[in-house]
């Protein structure tokens, strides 16, 4: 089997996986298979910690009171990360996942704001990931927000934003100012071209760091033991990206 | 008063047009076969709640022309890609979409399993989602000051349709660990269930079975359907069918292509027209 | 993170004096074993909050003085007639008495569990329960005219002590049907749970056991303790120890009587003083 | 074995079977074996309605939702009937569960008040049990309310009072009025005998009827099928009154 140093993906694994390193409980929507390879790195190299729960699959979920309880837990501060997408994103990290247009009439319409509107305010660390970065989905406004990016002072708010991850770079929220810092590009991307991907003003430091390629050891431990468990819940997933059938 | 037994045409003659209709997302358990008795008998005027959201079954309905509302946090095949008879429905302005967010719509449901006008919820203050909903209301926490937080008005549906792996005798119906299954029991008027098989123990008689049971007190009537959730898999006892499900993306692309699926989908010769 | 195994003593030791501690009716699951090894520690200054009631248990704390305050919808040991320690403390004074009901503690912990800072509550309107309660306020329904309803605080337990039927080594805890202990577990902020033995099978891993088992996520520790309900009876596995119960009511009439009890009963050498 | 034509337990077993004949659930407290037997009565004659959920036991109890079922199932209307006792009940109907003269530092302490300050606004039929009837029990104002009687109007209450069964008599609740009415008299106990020994005042109509006697099928059914089911629950009762064990 011939695998490339490392695969696009591969690396968005390792660099959400570094957010998660140290937490104690994940939770990961449904089909998010690289959110879940970067939970269950962290959790092969943190022994066990971070535990994880992955929406809607049969393993990897401990949850035993029915789709409220992800909610209720969250709530309960029980859940440290959870990641959430976005049809549109802007500056401010609202995100929009119901469409594009006249909601009545859009002229897109994405799936629906699933469990956005809580969760991203009540989960302290909300990474938002979108592969895809564009200006026609890192918008300056959104159509629709589906959960905002902050919230005034009054709003019951221990969650929010923490970071955006997408195939070109990481942006880093920064919760005082209510706007996005570039923290890393990827290798193969430059500051220019992502100024002209992306829709929204961000700040720019002077030098930008290019995001860290992960190690021999990541990668033999994404390769193996992560690529198997994560082919239990995405099977397309693995098969694709390492060529791997599902771990016993 | 004891749920009765019955045939899968005629759980599905249960459900009246016009009747607002919980129904469970696609990981959960999804009364696919009835789905398809509901469109057999050309059912018109539904309201469908996804709880919290609804797949294949809302995509199907929407397609056969059953439906003219859908509440729900979301309408997703996952990884199947966009739902394509509601996104087309959608675009059309075919359909009314009252979009939510998963917990409003269990505390919602919450609400009307306690018999509660509505239920406090967290979040959500600021999405664009609570403009136009009258069914949800800024109030405020009373034990603290300056503390604003969302009311969400109750959901009781009329009907709760959901398929479970068994039931007994009495009417029992065994979920596991799927309790918002349970949840759409206690909140509905009325529930109809499919079951994989009509088992002839007392679900209730051991506690290891009656801790993931619904009561009977809360069921109003059960039909057999093996393999009632295919083509999705239902957790441990069968897969998807993963041919099937794509084959119907492809064919529902189009309004002709969903006909034919229809067409060769239907349980039975009655036509959905 | 994961659940630590301990020994009773060590699982005891978890409870610091002037704790929150929620525990279940005796028809529920009550971790005698390790109440009297909270007695024989020398707990104090306990607050007990009934799940909604509490029984020989509270009486057996209350007694040995390791309890100021009870909030709860009853203290009783049902057919054995009045609670005798807990009854002479209150007429004495030497102990106070947060009367509820048994839905506003449902509700209170509910909304613990859901991270809510207070719940509606329908009913008690006009009860003399609702005096001197800062911790219930008179709201209104939003969607509708002139509707009162009580708005309960959440209650938020440091720790749920309890027992249950099995553990496994993660330390996911099977509790069957009776789910008020898992909304105990959800709802504090600790839970340590006794249970009759702990088995080498993932009770997660099968949805027959996972449905009725709480997740270690909501455990901090379990130890094993077999029988660990006697004298009172657990479900199906034993029946209450009905001579037993009985001498504790007939020793505990007196202060006297139950100390010479006590001095019977606790578990190892160390003195309740 | 010999058994007396008809016991005073029997009597108000059949009394109150009659008040729920008909209905589709019964919900029966713990430690109430009277109404108990009653609603396992009105079962066996009804073909199995209405449905009985006993508090708190093994068997005759189908709730899986933990103690909060109850209220939620009474709240949604899923209850017909319910049986509430009281320390002490007075003519308006309030209910004394909690204690005599300064509830810090009460005179005499009952149990508490379990659910009856919620059960009492939700269920439509609640029937008001307490075998003894004296004025001690029976007065003109309760110490405590732990439920009330009734609500102002705009207070949110499906339920409510039915009757008041005691071991000397009925009363049947006026729901207009707030007070009771005598609706009979067991065999054996006189009018005067009932206002000297009834703490609160009362209507009491020009004739007021013996309370009927259960008929020889009633007995029958009552000392065979439901002696059988109550000693599942109540086995010391069963085994006092009828001197039956436990059916299988």
């Amino acid at each position: 089997m011939s695998v490339p140093t490392c695969q696009p993906e591969e690396l968005l694994i390792a660099t959400v996986a570094t957010m998660l390193d140290g937490l104690g409980h994940i939770a990961v929507g449904a089909a998010s298979p690289i959110p879940g390879a970067a939970a269950l790195l962290a959790r092969a190299r943190g022994n066990g910690r971070p535990a994880i729960s992955i929406l809607g699959a049969v393993d990897e979920n401990a949850f035993t009171d029915g789709g409220k309880e992800l909610f209720d837990c969250a709530a309960e501060g029980r859940i440290d990360a959870f990641f959430l997408g976005g049809g549109q994103i802007d500056g401010e990290a609202n995100i929009n996942l119901v469409g594009i247009g006249n909601p009545r009439q859009p002229k897109v319409r994405f799936p629906g704001s699933f469990g956005s509107a809580y969760l991203y305010f009540l989960v302290p660390r909300v990474i938002l990931f979108r592969e895809e970065h564009s200006p026609r989905v890192l918008v300056s406004r959104v159509d629709y927000i589906s959960a905002p990016g902050w919230s005034a002072p009054n709003v019951y708010r221990p969650g929010g934003p923490y970071a955006l991850v997408t195939g070109r770079c990481v942006f880093a929220w920064q919760k005082e100012t209510h706007r996005f810092r570039l923290a890393s590009v990827h290798p193969g991307h430059t500051v220019d071209e992502l100024r002209a991907e992306t829709g929204f003003d961000y700040d720019l430091p002077d030098t930008v760091p290019a995001t860290v390629l992960p190690d021999a050891a990541t990668l033999s431990l994404m390769r193996g033991r992560v690529a198997g468990e994560i082919a239990r819940t995405y099977p397309g997933f693995a098969a694709r990206l390492w060529n791997v059938a599902a771990a016993a | 008063m004891a749920p009765q037994i019955l045939t899968l045409d005629a759980l599905a003659a249960r459900v009246p047009d016009g009747a607002v209709v919980a129904v469970p997302p696609d990981f959960s358990g999804v009364a696919l076969a009835a789905t398809l008795a509901l469109i057999a008998r050309g059912v018109r005027g539904l309201h469908l709640v996804g709880v919290p959201s609804t797949g294949f079954q809302g995509d199907w309905l929407v397609g056969a022309g059953c439906v003219v509302t859908i509440e729900a946090a979301a309408v997703t095949i996952g990884e199947y890609g966009p739902a394509p008879r509601f996104t087309a429905a959608m675009k059309a302005g075919a359909i009314r979409m009252i979009d939510g967010t998963c917990p409003a719509i269990h505390a919602g449901l919450q609400a009307a399993e306690k018999g509660l006008p509505f239920m406090p919820l967290r979040g959500i203050i600021g999405s664009d989602l609570a403009v136009h909903r009258d069914d949800w209301k800024l109030g405020a926490n009373p034990f603290a000051d300056d503390d604003p937080i969302l009311m969400i008005r109750a959901i009781r549906p009329d009907i709760a349709l959901f398929h479970a792996a068994k039931a007994d005798r009495a009417g029992n119906v065994w979920i596991g660990v799927r309790r918002e299954l349970m949840l759409m029991a206690h909140a509905a008027r009325q529930t109809l269930v499919t079951v994989e098989e009509i088992v002839e123990y007392d679900l209730l008689a051991d506690d290891a079975t009656a801790a993931g049971t619904i009561p009977a007190l809360y069921v109003t009537a059960i039909a057999e359907a093996r393999h009632g959730m295919k083509p999705l898999g239902l957790r441990r006892l069968y897969g998807p069918d993963d041919a099937a499900l794509r084959r119907y993306v492809e064919m529902a692309r189009t309004e002709d292509g969903f006909r034919a699926w229809l067409d060769g989908g239907l349980p039975c010769p009655r036509a959905a027209e």
